[in-house]
């Protein structure tokens, strides 16, 4: 039947249930395992090929000279979190963890070595 | 203080208690049921709506003082004028919309029987002052030199009698019930015969449509319809003058269902003459709230299960709907008093 | 049902012959860009092409070649055309496809090829004040000092 | 009052993305329409010029923010189809699902922006809430909420597993019975009747003129869907129809939607039943050879098509999007003449515009200020406010 307020019945359940958004940061809904988060960089697995810092479509990982040898460094400043640097790493150094809350006060502080 | 003293008596005749101290009177119109409830009421009001309507939509919602924060945030800000703005009415139309609320809700009856001040003819007063913010938005509109301000302000006025008729029709029809035009006399009486209520039912869904497009919800939010016209009159509103114009807006809300619940669902009534006198305007005091709220959590329903509708569908809509059958309450209330019904 | 090109190389007898197929639904036919029109309207009339998808042009590096795109029962039927780099301009196809009209003006925009016979050639994506040139000719250079 | 140059945009709320519509009325009637587009002009196109194929991955799903998998599926097959690779039949169901997916999100995001633009908000906070289901799914398979980044030239990067396939089939179900009662409310709310019902109408005629796509030429009775004239991935194999009305007015193209968004749940349905083993992704060289290619796709808000030139190096030549907005837009224009101004939000909303996706381009700075300079306030207003005078605005 067309009537208006179609929706009354299911308005005045639901005005007795509970919201379905939550009070983030009281709250908090746990993201999937494989979430593409903050990754994780194991420094002895590395090779220093720099197939990650080539791939990086926003120059977020670059290579810098760390004891004598070339390694990436992560800027998630200018991360796109795509994940493409775990994907194109040979020996796996590089991995990508559920962490997403990155915020931080200085520009340059949320540094991945 | 005489003059309040002569006032009070006059006013508190209802229940029988005579020789009121003034203070009490100051009481009366600065803090219970005066400014301040109606300020703090009104505050509440807005909170209510907002979290019923978030929780309706499955939100949380805002948290308590909401309202008040924003009142107070909005205060604190910069009050901006526009060049193009026609200073005097651009600036006046806030405090009209807020005085003629405020003004309004004194003749209320909340506690006894009466207002601050009964005479006949106190509910078309009451309908008068009602209409004020209506005209001081569209004031605020036209004058505020924007083109959305300009064309929400002819919205306001175009639309302002496909409400106001059916609005004015449905609340006089309780009066015609009782043949006075005096709330006193209309609650006074209800107090006598709460079976009239039954007769009015119509009128009171009339009302409360009506009502809300008197106070611009939805589906009826036309002058400010937020994805057409931004804000329609509010659109060059800020600082101060945008808190008094929501302020006079939550106002509205009150005064207009606390009208409503006085007319149509017999304000304070039943009325216990409880000693001291103080119980007994505790007692009519809450009854009315609770009624008052039952009318707001009417409107906030109709709010959340609906679309805008246009200009054109919503005269059609009165002319149609709202219009012909307040006659027909009307018609029946006049063949009940014929038949001597009541 | 893709569209037949042994039925496209016929009725295009007369303009063309150089047509190329890698799959059944891709059709790429060049034509000089003087029997553009000509091209566009037998194809409107003999396939009952309705659709542009869109226009693309390119710097080729000598020219600039501008590619417009028909879809006709899912076959992607693209007529290449080319233009000098000293004489940018094509002839515009709004009068038989109006649905070109933005397309025409984003190439116009962009690559500065001039639709001849197109009503409207206001910029469409850069600002209006927009002094930088043509940015998507290979010879353009970002203005100095960018951010 | 005479007649009224109202501009709805750059920035209003009926717009979620900055363009501009001036729109002259008389009286409340609508009478011309005139667009202006490129405020997120941000030159993609060119810069994808300057980057690597891998790296232009993720910058072709920026284009849009919604339906950024449309696009990447178009960049992944256009290079395969110049390497001239098959991609393994799993890789090929998981984007299917993926795509679908996105229409899924896409569809009720829509519903729920329409609601919003004719004041229905406890419509678009359910449509929005179901909606999160579907993006719980997309991030629980590709690990983000809106860029999936799933693809990899040459097949797709991960791979699902037996659990994501069971949550993936209870979500369908939980979706197909709330998108019932969905359409149950859709068609039979008055009020949202009074809103949809013969505005905005295009005729098949005029849809065709301006060869508009997607659910808004379906809406007005045209059949046309890539997926099933072109089928690409793996369409070919799904059974499912294409949903077309011929009211071909707003409701018309909430109807095609909500319609639309059951046969996507049987796709999903399909797809999982059917997932074929194997591999997911195949080995591809960095350099691709000199060729073109053309690929399109259904998006969610119609044909979205791509051309790719490559020249035998790492970085292609010239690569052209076309997003269904800029196909829909000048039927816009058809579209509000003669209409309400309360009508013009949910006409615009109709054709689900996607300004962001449809500026792509371009932009480094306002040309005629110095480039690089930050300009100082008052100037940028002293320039608004010219700009505004030119074009006759009263501000």
């Amino acid at each position: 039947m067309k009537v208006p307020g179609k929706m009354l019945p299911k308005i005045w359940v639901y005005m007795f249930k509970k919201p379905v958004t939550v009070c983030y940061p009281k709250q908090r809904l746990t993201p999937p395992k494989n979430l593409r988060g903050k990754m994780k960089f194991y420094i002895e697995r590395c090779i220093s090929c720099g197939l990650c810092a080539r791939d990086c479509p926003s120059t977020a990982c670059q290579m810098y000279e760390i004891d004598g040898k070339k390694r990436p460094v992560f800027d998630l400043d200018y991360c796109t979190f795509c994940a493409q640097c775990a994907e194109s790493c040979p020996k796996d150094a590089i991995e990508m963890t559920a962490e997403f809350e990155l915020a931080h006060y200085k520009k340059g502080e949320a540094i991945v070595k | 203080m005489g003059s309040f003293a002569c006032v009070w008596n006059q006013m508190v005749r209802g229940t029988g208690v005579e020789n009121i101290d003034p203070v009490l009177a100051l009481i009366y119109l600065l803090i219970f049921p005066g400014v301040f409830f109606l300020f703090a009421f009104s505050l509440f009001t807005e909170y209510m709506d907002r979290k019923l309507y978030a929780r309706i939509q499955r939100r949380v919602g805002p948290p308590f003082l909401q309202p008040f924060a924003d009142l107070v945030k909005l205060a604190s800000k910069e009050d901006i004028i526009p060049e193009k703005a026609e200073g005097f009415m651009f600036t006046a139309a806030p405090l009209f919309a807020v005085a003629a609320i405020f003004a309004a809700y004194l003749y209320l009856p909340i506690v006894t029987t009466t207002g601050l001040h009964s005479f006949n003819g106190d509910l078309v007063v009451v309908l008068y002052l009602l209409m004020i913010p209506t005209l001081a938005m569209f004031l605020g509109g036209w004058y505020s030199g924007n083109v959305f301000g300009q064309k929400g302000g002819m919205r306001v006025a175009s639309l302002l009698f496909s409400y106001e008729i059916p609005f004015f029709l449905a609340l006089l029809s309780p009066a015609l019930v009782e043949g006075s035009w005096k709330m006193a006399d209309i609650v006074s009486f209800q107090q006598a015969h709460p079976l009239a209520l039954v007769v009015t039912v119509l009128g009171f869904g009339i009302a409360v449509v009506s009502l809300q497009g008197k106070l611009e919800r939805l589906p009826f939010d036309i002058p400010e319809a937020e994805t057409e016209i931004v804000a329609g009159p509010l659109v060059e509103y800020s600082g101060r003058r945008l808190a008094l114009f929501r302020l006079a807006r939550d106002a509205e809300m009150v005064v207009g269902a606390g009208l409503i619940s006085v007319v149509f669902l017999g304000g304070p009534m039943p009325l216990l003459s409880l000693q001291p006198v103080y119980l007994s305007w505790a007692l009519g005091g809450v009854i009315f709230l609770l009624k008052t709220l039952f009318v707001v959590l009417l409107l906030i329903l109709i709010k959340s299960a609906v679309a805008r509708i246009r200009t054109d569908q919503m005269i059609s809509f009165a002319y149609k709907w709202l219009i012909p059958l307040t006659f027909v309450q009307i018609f029946i209330i006049i063949i009940i008093r014929y038949f001597g019904g009541i | 049902m893709p569209a037949d090109i042994n039925r496209i190389k016929e009725i295009l007898q007369s303009v063309t012959t150089d047509i190329q197929s890698k799959t059944p639904t891709r059709v790429f036919v060049s034509v000089p860009r003087n029997d553009l029109i000509r091209t566009v309207n037998i194809l409107v009339s003999e396939l009952g092409v309705q659709h542009l998808s869109t226009i693309t042009a390119l710097d080729a590096g000598t020219v600039f070649e501008v590619l417009y795109h028909f879809l006709v029962n899912g076959t992607e039927i693209t007529i290449r055309t080319s233009c000098p780099k000293d004489d940018p301009s094509v002839e515009s196809i709004i009068n038989i496809f109006p649905g070109a009209v933005l397309y025409e003006r984003e190439i116009h925009d962009i690559l500065g090829i001039v639709p001849n016979g197109h009503p409207d050639l206001r910029r469409l994506v850069l600002p209006e004040d927009w002094v930088g040139g043509y940015p998507l000719r290979k010879d353009w250079k970002p203005p100095e000092g960018k951010e | 009052m005479a007649r009224v140059k109202l501009p709805i945009g750059p920035q209003h709320p009926a717009l979620k993305e900055p363009e501009n519509f001036t729109i002259t009325l008389d009286g409340e009637r609508v009478v011309d329409v005139d667009i202006r587009i490129g405020y997120t002009h941000r030159g993609i196109e060119k810069l994808m010029e300057s980057r690597t194929y891998t790296q232009n991955l993720y910058l072709v799903e920026r284009i849009c923010g919604i339906c950024s998998y449309a696009h990447v599926v178009n960049f992944t097959q256009n290079v395969e189809s110049v390497l001239g690779v098959q991609i393994p039949k799993r890789a090929e169901y998981i984007r299917t699902l993926v795509l679908e997916l996105e229409r899924l999100h896409s569809h009720f995001l829509w519903l729920g922006v329409a609601g919003h633009e004719i004041g229905f908000d406890t419509l678009f906070m359910y449509t929005w809430q179901d909606r999160e289901v579907v993006q719980d799914l997309l991030e629980l398979i590709s690990g983000n909420r809106v860029n999936y980044a799933m693809n990899a030239i040459g097949g797709v990067r991960r791979d699902l597993s037996d659990d994501h396939r069971k949550k993936v089939l209870e979500g369908m179900d939980y979706l197909e019975k709330r998108t019932a009662y969905d359409k149950e409310v859709a068609i039979n709310e008055k009020t949202i009747l009074a809103r949809a019902e013969n505005v905005g109408i295009l005729k098949p005629k005029i849809a065709l003129k301006y060869s508009a796509v997607g659910p808004t030429v379906r809406a007005s009775g045209v059949t046309m869907d890539i997926r099933k004239d072109d089928p690409y991935a793996s369409y070919a194999e799904i059974p499912f129809d294409v949903i077309t009305t011929d009211t071909c007015d707003v409701l018309g193209r909430i109807v095609v939607r909500v319609l639309e968004v059951f046969e996507s749940i049987k796709i999903i349905r399909y797809l999982m039943e059917h997932l074929p083993a194997g591999d997911v992704v195949m080995k591809v060289p960095r350099k691709i050879p000199v060729g073109e290619s053309i690929s399109h796709t259904e998006a969610p808000r119609g044909e979205d098509i791509h051309y790719l030139r490559a020249n035998g190096t790492e970085r292609p030549d010239r690569y052209k999007v076309r997003t269904p907005t800029m196909a829909n837009l000048p039927a816009i224009a058809e579209m509000l003449k003669g209409s309400y101004l309360a009508d013009v939000p949910i006409v615009i909303a109709a054709i689900d515009p996607c300004m962001g996706c449809m500026d792509r381009v371009l932009l480094l700075k306002e040309g005629s200020e110095t480039p690089g300079d930050i300009i100082p306030w008052d100037r940028l207003r002293a320039y608004g406010i010219k700009w505004y005078a030119e074009r006759g605005w009263k501000i």
